[in-house]
């Protein structure tokens, strides 16, 4: 990418707006918001060529607080708004903050055809399991029976898996973080970055308001270690406090089994594949089994032209045909008459 | 035998057959060879919703109307002259629009008892006397295309396909223009593919070339000279191409790329195909999922600096009207093109009709004041969506610009501009990061700055919130907000400002003015001069800024005693002139999914007066 | 110390605090104990777009004003009488609306540099003497609370969260309402859960209660006795939840289940809630993946045979235009109520405005007229649901009724109705195969008959494309097209016929009618009356029918020498009204987010009337 | 369901409207509609209680043609619509009519929730990789290159593999089957009637007008048995002109095995499994690889309960804890004061 301002080197401030952040205090999004601005700064490019496009939520507010370019839409469209501005301008470095609800309900469908689509954009889905900013409603990710303002008597739609339905759709780049996770979330954001194509990041994230501790089990120190297993391409899939445990395949089922008592070993265990697409349905789909630790980490990362490139390429083909457009030739079509 | 040669001034013939009969490519050969003589011309083609809905039914029946002549030709014809009917379902859906002593020029062997039964008919119209004011040529192309390719080993289904190429030959006869066009085009689409194929036809259209020529069926051959057109170089344009030139025109005069987001929707859908066209312009054309995609995915490009459009029909901006709220509020140059079609919901997906006129100055939630423009005839179009991509980054905002399924796959002759006469379209970028304000405003248009991201040190965000004044800040003030309403809605308003005084075609003033906008133009036009012609004292104006209106519209309307207000639905422009002028406009309304008769509005136009000076 | 008690005919309380600080809670908690004492009131609940904006800054503060009395209370206020305030975000952003010696009661433990800061004051307006047009009492609320509940161990974020029922409490001392009311809902709420936390509350409650009484501060007490109202049995209602007993009511009387299709938005999300909790009634609430899937899943259940409701706000409604025209087309009945917010785009999202009136009667691809309806007050919320579903399954057609986020969220005591004195809501559905046609209709209203699945014999097929009269079957037939869209309109038209005559308040003619609709009722209602009072010729007509609008109205306009539209837009209803009727009327816009102010319409209505005495 | 009509038995008259079919000669929708015909007076309920529901498209006409109640919606609108049907009146058998643009493009995201809700209906996607009724622009089924009315330098938009998505949105009964294979057709809407919850069959349908021959490598005599596979629950992958193929799994990689020539047998075919989600992912990706077959039939057939009779429990525990609702109290409410 061309350089277009001196790069002294820049910091966490440059990526600060001047606008108050108006989150709840608590909520999850203010380190998902401060773990970007620290990552941002590595990257290699200019600042102007950020921008960060949103829907409408709590989560949404997020480009306010960036001090980069932004766009705070209409709810469910930022993948929609995000793919105009990455094809004007396939330079630009693009990110989508999104929610639950405005990135897989009203905008569901948006997000499924952005990711089969690989457009060159990364998505940051706040998953709070709940519609924060109107006040408590349950969204396609609240559990089941939850009792939430919309519901009294319990939530009765099965949730999406978030990474399942982006696997489904086709997506290159798949991964789960958490907000209290500052380092794991910190990775996840430059493993958006450096990939090539579409990235769909969902992040655990805390709503201190209407759905607190949906995943402290995930996210807190007690229980996190015998919750959460992290995916490592290459690396077998151990977790426990003491690295105890371990998840191992028994044909296509996951199960948990102790590293420590003798009977299995690490080599025994399911070892991590970003490139293998079922192994990451498969690790998706651990979520139904309550007894398996949540895995955290890249799922896929495959790789595919992106759309932005193709676009690019049929422009350059067609001029290298017929040469660059010529408009009064254009005008005048393939038969002309004169009038005297 | 020596044939007759007739001078005419202007003839309307119409072709009518199956959907799969290939009638608009049979009528769009025809207009394009009778443009390419100089003619003045209008069509209209019209064709049912289904692809290639059953033959022989009457619902699958496809028509393509052209009129041509030396004269000013303002519309496709109220009723035409020659009716070429490829089956018993084409005649019979067709020949009421045809004039008393008209010719009718029959496929006779399609008309067995099968095809009879399919259009619902007990007697065969040819025998039963019912089209005895006309003059009936029965022709037997099915038999005569066979004979002409007798030796060449076609399967009967390919043979029936050229048959069309049959009439044509026929038609080129009749009216005496040359076959050699028509013969360049065939080789030209199926030479490549398939050699035999594009012999077939050939040797077909000659066939019915010859078959004029030689039997004595035939007396009378029809010239129809050039018409006095202004002098130019000319081409025969259909109205979306013309959109979608105009659209890569602005783009070029404004040195921005081209970007269009669109969903395919019947009659807007080739706008969109001929912009994939022209990749070479640097256009980047982007079917989305669904039309919430296409136009924000265009408000996208638009905020990357992109002259950004989106193109569609009224179930399509029907979705679009919360994005076009966005795009109010963000302040962002967007061009909508709506192709309007028969409504309400799906409607008549094919037919046309000028039904979203409301939708299009009001429809929205809140305060959201857009520009709205409108096309009068195909060729027009290419004016209008220039003008729209002007006026958008001129003012800052999204700019509906209407057409409607007759202008959009009706043609006529276009004097080709020359891109240097081309209005200026002036762009430029916001750039200092210590002047840079978001919402300050250009004190001339209220215009805010253009500023895209790549920019250094104008990092900034904007978004559906209300802002506050000059900073774009979000602000829940009060007063703010009422500042910004009237602001949005000020900069809108003051584009009267930048446009033409409203004209007026015939005298200043007088007993009535009729006042149209859209592709009403034509039809108009030929009623009040049939009118004045009969000595009433009526004049013509036709709107193309509907939102705001010209400045000088208000004054027009008092040199008037009456207005009337053709329209082809149930009665919109009337409302927003009623409700500004507060004048006791008369409307016309006919709803039926056809462009208005020229006639009716005549008679209109009489009954008005007439009642005026009985009264 | 023995204190005075004086009586007040009316007072206008505002509390004003953080997002977190429970100002509504506690202001509801008021407002039912006076509404419960018989008092008329008004309420209006002003909170900002964040959930919980950071402590202690302006855009954090929200407020709750209640104006009661024992006179005929129409709006909650355009200035107030008290206002408690939390800490000096909240008392800098709400001082502007007390009167000159109104009483302002602060925390003053809250007056701290840093709350001064977050609030951008250089100077404490407790001490720099800017309060001084007031009577200011210093509370030290914060420290009292916690000493309320010194012995009790609970964290500081706990007891801080206690503080409002201080204020509470002293409220109620100071206008002599009992605190039993918010002790048994306090048990309720928190009893269960938490008895700690439910005892804290109770303690501060009374805590602030009895510093009123001990204090030597505070003198007076004030008494506000019952009002006037027509004998019956009242309850207060707030409008979002008036609106879901309104469709709750209809669907019982009707004898239908209720189906409510939505997606939740402010300010309408809470009309989903309130139908949520009553399953008892067979109610089914279908949280959707979007308005548009909330809108077709209720022409779905309207189908199938529920009386099918969807209920949203602005952009929404937009997001829905497209499936209007469905609804109409299908000619199925349907309640879409719309909860109008400030906008364009999103606007203003937690405030009240009146722009989406055109977009509800015109803003629809074709022509597809439906019926549109508006509620004046929040008690009218329940009559105009109920209403709206009334016309819906009478006529067959899709009905909007709006209301506003002040409506919605405001509150005003409601003489509960009789069930059996509500309108019937008869139903009959299609039975009988052999006369069954699906667009035939019925002489009187024009409706075509309701079909559902699963009754034998009737199967049959609806959907947008044009039909063909009585049959239903697809007709592409021009004259049929034309036809249809008139008798669409008719039927909608028609409406007018089953609806009252438009009253008015004052005297039947004049020298200006003020003509409102919606929210704005109270306040032009208080304008009129002062200025009727200061002997100026004024009536008021507010119109609850919209499209169509009701038959005498015309005939009204012509009995007043000018006409004056208030409305919270910029010229919505006058648009109509001028298209329809071609009179001058005259606009008044307040764009703020907020009701109008009766003040602000008063002077109008006196520089109306006295530029034409002076002119 | 309760019998409403005497219930001589049905024929496939008793489900032919009255309106002539109106699409082109040729056109796989023609397959479609008579093998439904032929299916429906098999079920047992009463015809009055059949419902189709369709958006716009060449295949949304469907419900014209079929003597049952009827409601062609908008485009891409149907399973919304048909969900208010279902929910209104569950007793009803609802049918969806779709297309690869109705049903994945403009409707995607009312598919996948429908899907995730398991609400009982079962949907016909007419996928013709093609908008038919348009004439003639790609879907998001169409084939990467292909050069259609939109994209005269060919498609840059890699395809949805619909079965793919179904899955990874949590879809119970997900299945393809083909228009010119009327008994297997037959037996998955078969299949789909006697699902409980959704039922989504992708079915490959020729456009003869715009995308003619799409899908003649499957549906032709010649090449067919050659590239297709049927799933049968509990068999192995056999495949092949004379049964001589097979699909074998390597790891989590499916590859084409000869079972003639003595290296493998049947036994180490991979066996189908409905009730296995990952295997029905491994299933739905082989259209990546053009050496292996295509499966066709159920891919996935999973019991959960239906929406709708969540719904209707929630009502009746409301009753059975509150009583029936008395109107007269609900508009009471909690407190009310009386004034004489
Ligand atoms: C068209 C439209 N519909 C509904 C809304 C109301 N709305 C705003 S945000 C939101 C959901 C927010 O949930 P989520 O995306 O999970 O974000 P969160 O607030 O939880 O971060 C809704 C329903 C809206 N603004 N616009
Ligand atoms: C809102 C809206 N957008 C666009 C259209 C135009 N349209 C009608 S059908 C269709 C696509 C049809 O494709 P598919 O669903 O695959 O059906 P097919 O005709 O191929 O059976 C489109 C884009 C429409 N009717 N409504
Ligand atoms: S409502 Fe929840 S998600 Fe929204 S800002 Fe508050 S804590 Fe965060
Ligand atoms: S266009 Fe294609 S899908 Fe539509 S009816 Fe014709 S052949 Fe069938
Ligand atoms: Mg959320
Ligand atoms: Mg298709």
């Amino acid at each position: 990418m061309a350089e277009t301002t001196a790069t002294a080197k820049m910091t966490i401030k440059d990526f600060q707006s001047d606008q108050d952040v108006r989150w709840c205090p608590g909520c999850g999004d203010y380190s998902i918001l401060a773990q970007v601005q620290r990552v941002f700064p590595e990257f290699n490019h200019p600042k102007e060529n950020f921008v960060a496009i949103s829907g409408i939520g709590c989560s949404s507010r997020f480009p306010y607080y960036m001090d980069i370019y932004g766009l705070h839409g209409i709810h469910g469209r930022a993948p929609a708004i995000a793919s105009g501005v990455k094809l004007a301008n396939p330079k630009l470095d693009v990110w989508v903050a999104t929610g639950d609800g405005d990135g897989l309900s009203i905008g569901g469908n948006h997000m499924i055809h952005m990711l089969r689509r690989n457009m060159g954009i990364k998505v940051l889905l706040f998953n709070n399991q709940i519609y924060g900013l109107t006040k408590g409603q349950f969204s396609p990710t609240s559990q089941m029976g939850q009792v939430t303002k919309s519901t009294p008597m319990g939530v009765i739609d099965p949730p999406f898996i978030p990474v399942s339905l982006a696997l489904g759709a086709g997506a290159t780049l798949v991964a789960r973080t958490m907000d209290r996770d500052p380092k794991h979330l910190q990775e996840m954001v430059r493993r958006a970055e450096n990939h090539q194509g579409s990235a769909f990041i969902e992040i655990y994230q805390n709503c201190s308001v209407f759905n607190d501790g949906a995943f402290f089990l995930y996210t807190e120190k007690e229980s996190r270690d015998d919750h959460v297993v992290y995916l490592e391409h290459g690396k077998p899939l151990v977790f426990g406090k003491n690295k105890e445990k371990g998840v191992r395949l028994n044909g296509f089922t996951p199960e948990v089994v102790s590293i420590a008592d003798g009977k299995y070993s690490v080599n025994d265990l399911l070892v991590h594949n970003e490139k293998d697409g079922t192994l990451a349905f498969i690790l998706a789909n651990m979520i139904h089994d309550p007894e398996l630790p949540r895995p955290m980490g890249v799922f896929t990362a495959l790789e595919r032209p992106t759309y932005e490139s193709m676009m690019v390429q049929q422009i350059a083909k067609a001029r290298s045909k017929r040469g660059e457009g010529d408009l009064q030739k254009l005008l005048e079509g393939d038969e002309t008459w004169v009038i005297q | 035998m020596a044939k007759q040669l007739k001078t005419l001034e202007e003839v309307t013939i119409r072709f009518a057959g199956d959907s799969g009969d290939g009638m608009q490519l049979t009528g769009t050969q025809f207009t394009n060879t009778v443009a390419a003589l100089g003619a003045d011309l209008a069509t209209f083609p019209d064709y049912p919703a289904e692809i290639r809905a059953p033959a022989g039914t009457k619902y699958g029946v496809s028509g393509f109307q052209i009129k041509f002549g030396s004269t000013d030709i303002l519309t496709p014809g109220d009723t035409c002259d020659v009716l070429v009917a490829m089956n018993p379902a084409a005649l019979v859906t067709n020949v009421k629009i045809l004039r008393d002593g008209g010719t009718i020029i029959v496929n006779e062997d399609a008309f067995n008892d099968k095809n009879l039964k399919l259009a619902n008919l007990s007697t065969n119209p040819l025998e039963d006397g019912s089209l005895a004011r006309f003059n009936v040529h029965r022709v037997a192309i099915t038999k005569m295309t066979a004979g002409a390719l007798a030796d060449m080993n076609l399967s009967t289904r390919m043979v029936d396909k050229t048959k069309n190429f049959f009439a044509l030959g026929l038609m080129y006869w009749m009216y005496n223009r040359p076959i050699d066009g028509s013969v360049k085009f065939i080789q030209e689409k199926f030479g490549k593919k398939d050699a035999e194929i594009a012999e077939a036809n050939v040797r077909v259209l000659k066939a019915g070339y010859n078959y004029g020529d030689t039997t004595e069926v035939f007396t009378t051959r029809y010239d129809v000279k050039a018409a006095h057109l202004p002098p130019g170089t000319y081409r025969n344009i259909m109205g979306n191409v013309a959109a979608a030139l105009g659209l890569i025109a602005a783009a070029k005069k404004a040195n921005l790329e081209l970007f269009l987001g669109s969903y395919p929707i019947t009659p807007a859908s080739d706008i969109l195909h001929e912009l994939s066209k022209f990749k070479e312009f640097g256009v980047k054309t982007f079917q989305a999922e669904d039309e919430i995609a296409a136009i924000t995915s265009a408000i996208g490009a638009s905020y990357a600096g992109a002259l950004a459009a989106t193109t569609t029909s009224g179930p399509g901006l029907a979705l679009k009207t919360e994005a076009m709220g966005l795009a109010v509020i963000l302040e962002l140059p967007l061009v909508i093109i709506n192709v309007q079609r028969g409504g309400p919901s799906t409607g008549l997906p094919t037919k046309t009709e000028q039904a979203d006129l409301l939708q299009a100055v009001v429809g929205r939630n809140g305060e959201a004041p857009m520009c709205v423009i409108s096309a009068s005839t195909p060729a027009d179009c290419f004016e209008v969506a220039y003008e729209a991509a002007r006026l958008a980054v001129k003012f800052m905002t999204p700019v509906i610009a209407l057409t409607d399924g007759y202008l959009g796959n009706g043609a006529e002759p276009w004097r080709i501009p020359k891109v240097s006469d081309l209005k200026d379209i002036p762009v430029t970028f916001a750039s200092d990061p210590k002047t840079f304000q978001p919402y300050a405003r250009d004190p001339k248009t209220l215009a805010r700055p253009w500023a895209i991201p790549g920019t250094p040190g104008l990092e900034h965000r904007i978004g559906g919130l209300e802002k506050a004044d000059i900073t774009g800040n979000i602000s829940y003030d009060p007063d703010n907000h009422h500042v910004m309403i009237k602001k949005r809605a000020a900069k809108i308003d003051g584009i009267a400002n930048d446009i033409p005084d409203q004209k007026i075609e015939g005298e200043p003033q007088g007993d009535l003015l009729v006042l149209g906008w859209g592709s009403t133009y034509g039809a108009i036009k030929s009623a009040v001069d049939a009118a004045r012609a009969d000595g009433l004292k009526v004049s013509h104006a036709h709107l193309r800024y509907i939102h705001p209106f010209p400045k000088n519209l208000g004054e027009i309307f008092g040199r008037f005693t009456h207005v009337l207000i053709p329209e082809i639905n149930n009665g919109q422009l009337i409302t927003l002139i009623r409700a500004k002028y507060l004048i006791p406009a008369i409307g016309f309304n006919m709803i039926k999914g056809l462009p208005l008769r020229a006639e009716e509005i005549e008679s209109k136009i009489e009954g008005i007066l007439g009642g005026k000076t009985n009264g």
